[in-house]
C-alpha cells in the first residue's frame, strides 16, 4: 500500500515531503498557539517534549545502535546545559547585547555545550574499550555523579543555588528545527558506514573487529556524537527553563531517558520520539489522580513492558527516519518482513 | 590512630549495609541475569513493615525497647513478607519477561520500583514523613583501642559476613543451590534436566527479598529514620558495591560492599566537599585496573 | 615471494602451550588445510593469525611486515580475513547490510558527508550495493538480501559469512571449519565454491576442516596438527600416507569416508 | 506499517484528549465566577513530605472560608487547586503554565523550594500572574520581577538571626555542617559565617540527603570541641544529624534554621533533640490569638500531626493572597499584586505582618525556639539583627 505510493510519488515530493510536512506542522502550531487554542501550558509541554527526543534519540545512538549502556546520560546533558548557559549569560551578558547578536550568541551557546559534553563524552568513551556491559554501566553512572558533584562547587556558576537569568531564547521554533535537524542527521549517520560500524559493534563486536572495523574508534566516536546531542539537548533545556542547578541532571533524570529509550523501542528512532513524546505527556495527562499519579505511571510503564516488551515501536522505522535501499528492494533495513516471506 | 580506627568502623558500618543489600542483588543477578533497580525498595519495605508490625507489638515494649522474643517475631515477620512481596514482584512482573533482552527486565524493575515506592507513599496512613525506626536491640559501647564501637555495629559486620558465607555454602553445597547454579548457567537445559525454573527463581527472589529486609533493618537500627524514599539510592550503591566486586559473585559483593563503604567514608574524612566525588572516582579506577570487578574474572569470549 | 611467512609461532595459556613452533610459509594463489583432532590448536593458530591472540613468541610476516602485536581490525585491513567456526555474523542486519558492514574500511566517505548524506556518498552506497549484490550473486543469497541474517538457514548463514570476509578485499582468507554441519551434498556444493573463489579473487586460502573428502581434493597442502605440534606435512598423498597421521588422527576415520 | 500507523493514531488521540479536556474549563461560562487560587506543591517525590504539610496548611484557610470569598459586598465561589511538582524544576514549571493559563488562577501558593520557584517565577512573571513561594528562601527569587512575593525569611536573614542568637549567648567558637548540594543549606551557612562574631572553628561538607551517615564529619567536629554546632539542613536530615551529633560527643549548643520546625525532626532525634535551637518565625505554642486558631484547626482538621514551618508558610502565603483580592482594587492579576505589595500589618500566625513593597519580601521578626527533652518547641527569644 505505502511502497506502491512511495514509488508513484513525485521524486521531488518524496525527496522534500518530509520537509515540507515539518513545515506544515510548524505553521499549524503557531497559528493554533495564535489562536491560543494551543496554550502556553501545552506549548511548554512541547518544547520538553522536544529536549526529551534529542536526549533519547542521542541515548540510542549509544545504547540502541551502538550496543553500549551508558546510564548517566543526564550527566552530558548537564554539561552541556552550564557550557549554553555560560555562554549566553556571563561571557555575552543577555541583557546588555542588542537583539541581532542574541540568536548568533545562543547558538554558540548550544555549539560550546555541545562541544564539552562531547570532549567529556569521548573521555567517559575511553574505559569503554576496556569494560562491558554493567561495568560500564556502572563507569557512567559513577561519572555522572562525579559531574554533579563538581558542579556544585564552582561558585562562579551558582554552585548548588543553579545558575538563574538564563534568557529564555529556546522557543518553539529552535527546539523543532533541532530536533528534525538531529533526527535527519542521526538518520543519515545510521544508513552510513559509520552507522553499519555501530550496528556491527553491537551485534557482534568480535566478528566486527575481524572484518577491519576499529571498533575503538567507533565506540569513542558514538559516545561522542551523543554527548555532543545531549549537550546541544542540554543547552536547549537550560533556555527553556532559564534556571539550571546541578541536581536536575542526576540518575533519576538519567533513568527517565532510559525509560523512554526502551519503552520507545531501542535501535528504533521512531521509537525514541514516540517513547520520548508519549512519557512526557503522560504524567501531564495524568494530573487528575492527584497523589496517585505516580502510581499509575508505574503501572502504565509496567503494562507497557509486558505487553509490547520490544517497545512500542520496537525495531521498525517510519519512512522517513529509514533509507531505501537503490532500487531493487523497497524494503526497511532493520525491518521484520519481507513481502510474502515472513520472519521463520 | 585512633581515629583512623574509629573511621574504619564508620565505614565498616556504611560497608556492611552495602555489603548486606548487594549480596541479594547480585545473588538475584548471578542467576537470573537481571538488573533488579527495585531491590533498594525491598529494603525499604523491610524496614518500614518493621516499623508499622512494631507498633502492632507496642503493647509488649517496655521502655521503648522490646523482649527478645518479641524483636525475633519482628524481624522474622518483617522478612517473611519483604520476602514474599519480592516473589510476588517477580511473578508478575519479571517473569513474562525473562527470555527477552535484559534490558526489557531492567526498565520493568525502574517501573516496579517506581510503583513500591509511590504506593505507600500514595497511602494516607504511611505517607512521606519520615519516622523513628524503634529500637530493637539497645546497643552497648565497647572501647577498642581508643575507638567505640557499639554492639550493633558488630552484629551488623559479622552478620554480612556470615551471610556472605551462608550463601556461599547454600550456592555450592545444597541440592537447590546445584540448581541455582544449572539455572544460572543454562535455563533451558536445566528445565530439561527436570528442574523446576520456576520454583528456583522464586526461590532466588525469596532470599534475595528477605535479605534485603535484614538489611533494612540494620541499616534502619544504625540510621534510626524509616521513609519511602530510603531505599532508591542505597539499591543503586549495593548495585555498584556488587559490580565492582565482580557481579553475581557472592564474596566480590561483600567485598565491594565493604571496600565502597569504607572508600566513602574516608574520601569524606579526608576531605569532605570532595568526598562524594572522589568515592566514584576511586570506584572508576579500581574498575580500570579490574575491569571485571575485584573478585570476578575476565571471561575472554571463546572465538 | 610468499605472501604469508609464518615462523615459530607459540602460544601459552598458563602452563598449557596451545600451539608450539607453528611455521607456515604460504604461497600466492595456494590453498593449504590444516587438519587435526579436536582441541589440537587450529582454531587458535587462526585467532593469532587475526590478531584476536598475542603470540607467546613468533612472528607473522605479510608480504615482508610484521604483523604481531596489531588489533584484529589491522590484520583484516592489512588483508587476512576470515570466517568463524562457531558463527558470527550481525544477526540483526540484514544479508546485505552484513556484507556492506565488512566494507566499512573501503569507505570513501568521511563523517560529515555521511552526516549529510551528499550526492557523492548516495553515488558510493549505490556502487556498493551493486558491488554487495555481485558478489551475493554467485553465493545463491542475491534474492535473500533483505531477510536477517539471524533468520536464514544454516547453509545460507556460513555463506554470508564467506560473502562477508570476502567483502573486506583479503589477500589471504581464513576459512574455520566451513562446512561444519553440513550434508554432503552441501560439502561439495562448498567445495565448488571454494575452488572458484580462489580462482576468481586470486586469493590464498587457509582452512580448517574435519570432513576429509572436503579437503583432500581441494587442498594444495596440508599440515597436520596435534597437541599444539605439527606432526605431519605435504600433498594431501603423501599426508594420507604417513603412518604418524593415520595413528593420530585419520585412523579408521578417513579410511571409512573415503570407502 | 499499518501498526505504526495504529500507534500514531493513538498518540493523536491522546493529544487530542488531552487538548479537549484542558479546553473544557476555560469555557465555562457563568454569572457568578470562581475565584481560583493555584497551590504548587510536591506531592510525590524526595520532597513530598513538605508537600503534604503544606497542603494541609491551606486547607485549614480552605476550611475557615467555606468555599466562598466575600469582595466588596459580592460573594463568589472560591476553589483552591492543587498540583504536583514533584520537587521538579520542569514539573514545577509545567505547573504553573497549567495553572495560569488553564486553571485561569488568580494567584499561585507555592512551591517551597527555591530551585522550583527560580524555574517558576518567570512565568509568572511573564504572565503578570501574583505568585507566592511559601519557603523559597532564596534571596533572588522575588528579584526575578514585581509579581513574585514570598511568606517565608530570606537566607541572609536567617543566617543573621541565627548569628546574633549564637552572639548573644556568649558562643565564642561554632562549627557547622551544611548540604554543599542544597541551596538553602548553602545559603544559610554562608549568612551566618557573614555575620557571626565568634570564630568559625570548622566546616564539614556533605552532598545530597541520600545516604545519611554523617558519622565522620560529625566526629571532625567534636574535637573541635565548639561551643555551637550550626546544622542549617534539610527537615528529612536533620533528626538523624542530631543524633548522630550527641552520639559523636557534640553536646554543645545545636542551631538549626526554620527547617527544623518539624515535628518529625523530634520524633527521629528521640531524646538528642533536646535542647536544639532553631530560628523560626512562628511556635505552635505562642498563645498569640491567630496563632493559636491555627494551631487547633489544623489539629482539628489533621488528629495526627501538629503544623509544621510549611503548613504554616502555605496558610500564610494562602491568606495573603485571600486578603489581596478581598482588598484589590481591582478584581484580575494586576489588582491582586497590588494589594499584595501594599500588605501592612495584616494578622497572620506569625504575628502582623507587612510586605516589603520594593523586595517583595514580609517584614517579620525572627523568633528562636528550643526543643525539650520531650520534643515540645518553647519560646526562647525574639531576634532583630
Amino acid at each position: 500500500m505505502k511502497t506502491t505510493n512511495a514509488k508513484t510519488m513525485h521524486p521531488l515530493l518524496r525527496k522534500f515531503g518530509p520537509l515540507l510536512g515539518c513545515i506544515v506542522f510548524y505553521v499549524v502550531i503557531m497559528l493554533l498557539r495564535k489562536a491560543d487554542i494551543i496554550n502556553g501550558y501545552y506549548m511548554q509541554v512541547m518544547l520538553f517534549a522536544g529536549v526529551n527526543v534529542l536526549m533519547t534519540a542521542s541515548l540510542n545512538l549509544v545504547n540502541g545502535f551502538t550496543g553500549q549502556f551508558c546510564i548517566g546520560h543526564a550527566g552530558f546533558m548537564s554539561l552541556g546545559a552550564y557550557g549554553a548557559a555560560v555562554i549566553t549569560t556571563m561571557v555575552f551578558k543577555s541583557n546588555s547585547i542588542p537583539e541581532a547578536a542574541q540568536i548568533p550568541v545562543f547558538l554558540l551557546g548550544l555549539l560550546c555545550g555541545g562541544i564539552v559534553a562531547a570532549i567529556v563524552g569521548a573521555l567517559i568513551g575511553i574505559p569503554s574499550l576496556k569494560l562491558k556491559g554493567d561495568y560500564l554501566a556502572i563507569v557512567t553512572l559513577a561519572f555522572g555523579e562525579i559531574v554533579r558533584a563538581l558542579l556544585r562547587l564552582i561558585q562562579p556558576i551558582g554552585g548548588a543555588r543553579g545558575m538563574i537569568g538564563i534568557p529564555n531564547y529556546a522557543n518553539f521554533f529552535w527546539i523543532m528545527l533541532f530536533v528534525v535537524l538531529t533526527l535527519w542527521l542521526l538518520r543519515n549517520l545510521i544508513y552510513s558506514s559509520y552507522g553499519r560500524a555501530f550496528i556491527a559493534i553491537r551485534d557482534n563486536e568480535i566478528a566486527a573487529d575481524a572484518m577491519g572495523i576499529n571498533t575503538t574508534k567507533y565506540k569513542i566516536m558514538s559516545f561522542c556524537i551523543a554527548a555532543f546531542i545531549a549537550g546541544v539537548a542540554g543547552g536547549l533545556y537550560a533556555h527553556v527553563l532559564s534556571f539550571i542547578q546541578p541536581d536536575s541532571f542526576g540518575f533519576v533524570k538519567s533513568a527517565d531517558y532510559l525509560v523512554y529509550l526502551y519503552a520507545g523501542g531501542s535501535g528504533s528512532l521512531t521509537g525514541s520520539v514516540v517513547g520520548a513524546v508519549l512519557l512526557t505527556i503522560l504524567p501531564e495527562v495524568l494530573r487528575f489522580l492527584a497523589t496517585w499519579r505516580l502510581v499509575l505511571y508505574a503501572i502504565i510503564l509496567i503494562a507497557v513492558m509486558l505487553y509490547r516488551s520490544e517497545g512500542l515501536i520496537g525495531g521498525k522505522e517510519v519512512p522517513f527516519l529509514r533509507i531505501k535501499r537503490s532500487s531493487l528492494y523497497e524494503q526497511p533495513l532493520f525491518g521484520r518482513k519481507k513481502n510474502g516471506l515472513s520472519e521463520e | 590512630m585512633a581515629t583512623i580506627l574509629q573511621y574504619l568502623v564508620y565505614g565498616l558500618q556504611l560497608g556492611s549495609v552495602y555489603a548486606l543489600l548487594a549480596l541479594g542483588y547480585t545473588m538475584v543477578y548471578g542467576i537470573v541475569g537481571m538488573i533488579n533497580t527495585a531491590h533498594g525498595d525491598f529494603l525499604m519495605i523491610g524496614a518500614l513493615g518493621t516499623y508499622f508490625i512494631a507498633k502492632l507489638f507496642d503493647s509488649m515494649s517496655i521502655d521503648g525497647t522490646y523482649p527478645m522474643l518479641a524483636v525475633g517475631c519482628i524481624i522474622l515477620i518483617a522478612t517473611v513478607m519483604t520476602g514474599g512481596i519480592a516473589v510476588g514482584v517477580e511473578a508478575i512482573a519479571y517473569r513474562p519477561l525473562r527470555n527477552k533482552p535484559r534490558m526489557i527486565a531492567l526498565i520493568t524493575a525502574v517501573g516496579v520500583s517506581m510503583f513500591l515506592t509511590n504506593f505507600p507513599r500514595a497511602l494516607p496512613f504511611i505517607g512521606p514523613n519520615p519516622r523513628p525506626f524503634p529500637t530493637l536491640f539497645t546497643p552497648k559501647t565497647f572501647n577498642v583501642l581508643g575507638a567505640s564501637i557499639t554492639s550493633t555495629q558488630i552484629i551488623m559486620i559479622v552478620l554480612a559476613a556470615v551471610t556472605m558465607l551462608a550463601l556461599d555454602r547454600l550456592v555450592a553445597k545444597t541440592k537447590i543451590g546445584a540448581q541455582m547454579r544449572a539455572v544460572s548457567m543454562d535455563k533451558d537445559a536445566a528445565s530439561l534436566m527436570g528442574i523446576n525454573i520456576d520454583k528456583v527463581i522464586s526461590i532466588t527472589f525469596f532470599i534475595g527479598g528477605a535479605l534485603a529486609a535484614v538489611s533494612g533493618i540494620c541499616y534502619a537500627s544504625v540510621y534510626p529514620q524509616v521513609e519511602v524514599y530510603m531505599g532508591s539510592w542505597l539499591g543503586n550503591m549495593s548495585f555498584v558495591s556488587a559490580v565492582l566486586g565482580g557481579i553475581g559473585d557472592i564474596r566480590g559483593a561483600m567485598l565491594g560492599g565493604f571496600i565502597l563503604g569504607i572508600a566513602q567514608i574516608f574520601a569524606t574524612a579526608i576531605n569532605s566537599t570532595f568526598g562524594y566525588a572522589v568515592g566514584f572516582i576511586i570506584l572508576i579506577v579500581i574498575l580500570l585496573v579490574k575491569p571485571a570487578g575485584i573478585m570476578g574474572k575476565v571471561t575472554i569470549e571463546k572465538v | 615471494m610468499r605472501i604469508l611467512e609464518v615462523k615459530n609461532l607459540s602460544i601459552q595459556f598458563g602452563g598449557l602451550r596451545a600451539v608450539d613452533d607453528f611455521n607456515l610459509s604460504l604461497g600466492k594463489d595456494e590453498l593449504v588445510a590444516i587438519i587435526g583432532p579436536n582441541g589440537a590448536g587450529k582454531t587458535t593458530i587462526f585467532n593469532m593469525l587475526t590478531g584476536i591472540y598475542r603470540p607467546t613468541s613468533g612472528s607473522i610476516e605479510l608480504e615482508g611486515e610484521s604483523l604481531v602485536g596489531l588489533k584484529p581490525y589491522q590484520f583484516a585491513q592489512r588483508g587476512i580475513s576470515r570466517t568463524f567456526q562457531n558463527i558470527r555474523l550481525f544477526s540483526n542486519a540484514s544479508v546485505i547490510d552484513n556484507v556492506k558492514m565488512a566494507a566499512t574500511m573501503h569507505s570513501k566517505d568521511n563523517l560529515v558527508s555521511s552526516l549529510l548524506r551528499t550526492r557523492t556518498m548516495v553515488k558510493h552506497e549505490r556502487e556498493l550495493d551493486e558491488k554487495v549484490m555481485s558478489l551475493l550473486e554467485p553465493l545463491n543469497l542475491a534474492d535473500k538480501a533483505d531477510l536477517l541474517a539471524k533468520n536464514l538457514p544454516y547453509g545460507d548463514q556460513r555463506r554470508l559469512e564467506l560473502a562477508r570476509a570476502l567483502m573486506t578485499d583479503p589477500k589471504i582468507l581464513l576459512l574455520d571449519e566451513p562446512v561444519a554441519g553440513m550434508i554432503t551434498t552441501e560439502i561439495e556444493e562448498m567445495a565448488e565454491l571454494v575452488v572458484r573463489i580462489r580462482k576468481d579473487f586470486e586469493l590464498s586460502i587457509i582452512l580448517i576442516e574435519h570432513h576429509m573428502n572436503f579437503v583432500m581434493p581441494i587442498a594444495d597442502r596440508v599440515k597436520v596438527i596435534d597437541f599444539g605440534k605439527t606432526i605431519s606435512e605435504g600433498t594431501p598423498d603423501v599426508v594420507q600416507k604417513d603412518p604418524k597421521v593415520i595413528e593420530a588422527y585419520l585412523g579408521g576415520g578417513y579410511q571409512n569416508a573415503n570407502a | 506499517m499499518k501498526k505504526i500507523l495504529r500507534i500514531l493514531c493513538l498518540a493523536l488521540c491522546v493529544i487530542m484528549a488531552v487538548s479537549v479536556c484542558a479546553c473544557g474549563p476555560s469555557e465555562k461560562k457563568g454569572s457568578v465566577e470562581t475565584i481560583k487560587i493555584g497551590l504548587a506543591f510536591p506531592m510525590s517525590g524526595m520532597a513530598a513530605m513538605a508537600g503534604k504539610y503544606s497542603t494541609h496548611g491551606a486547607d485549614v484557610l480552605k476550611e475557615e472560608l467555606g468555599g466562598k470569598i466575600t469582595v466588596g459586598d459580592k460573594e463568589y465561589p472560591i476553589e483552591f487547586v492543587v498540583m504536583d511538582t514533584e520537587g521538579s524544576e520542569e514539573k514545577t514549571a509545567n505547573v504553573y503554565q497549567k495553572l495560569i493559563e488553564e486553571e485561569k488562577v488568580i494567584a499561585i501558593a507555592g512551591p517551597d523550594s527555591s530551585k522550583c520557584m527560580l524555574a517558576a517565577a518567570p512565568i509568572a512573571q511573564n504572565a503578570k500572574c501574583p505568585a507566592i513561594t511559601s519557603f523559597g528562601t532564596n534571596t533572588a527569587v522575588t528579584e526575578v520581577g514585581d509579581y513574585i512575593f514570598r511568606a517565608c525569611f530570606i537566607d541572609p536573614f536567617q543566617g543573621a538571626v541565627a548569628a546574633a542568637y549564637c552572639d548573644g549567648q556568649g558562643h565564642k567558637t561554632a562549627c557547622i555542617m551544611f548540604n554543599n548540594a542544597d541551596a538553602y543549606s548553602v545559603g544559610l551557612k554562608d549568612a551566618f559565617v557573614e555575620n557571626y562574631n565568634g570564630e568559625v572553628l570548622a566546616i564539614e561538607e556533605y552532598s545530597g540527603s541520600d545516604v545519611k551517615d554523617y558519622n565522620v564529619q560529625l566526629t571532625k567536629l567534636a574535637a573541635q570541641n565548639p561551643d555551637v554546632l550550626l546544622l542549617p539542613n534539610l527537615n528529612v536530615e536533620l533528626g538523624l544529624q542530631i543524633q548522630q551529633a550527641r552520639t559523636a560527643g557534640l553536646n554543645c549548643q545545636i542551631v538549626c534554621g526554620d527547617s527544623a520546625d518539624t515535628p518529625d525532626v523530634a520524633k527521629v532525634a528521640g531524646p538528642a533533640i533536646e535542647g536544639v535551637a532553631y530560628v523560626s518565625a512562628f511556635s505552635a505554642e505562642s498563645t498569640d490569638e491567630a496563632a493559636k486558631k491555627f494551631v487547633d484547626a489544623y489539629v482539628e482538621l489533621h488528629p495526627d500531626e501538629l503544623p509544621n514551618s510549611n503548613a504554616e508558610l502555605t496558610y500564610e502565603a494562602v491568606k495573603m493572597i485571600v486578603w489581596a483580592i478581598q482588598n484589590a482594587k481591582t478584581l484580575d492579576r494586576a489588582g491582586v499584586r497590588d494589594a499584595l505589595a501594599a500588605i501592612d500589618g495584616l494578622d497572620l500566625p506569625s504575628g502582623k505582618m507587612t510586605m516589603d513593597p520594593e523586595t517583595r519580601n514580609p517584614i517579620k521578626g525572627g523568633i528562636i525556639m528550643q526543643y525539650d527533652a520531650d520534643g515540645i518547641t518553647r519560646y526562647v527569644s525574639t531576634v532583630n539583627p
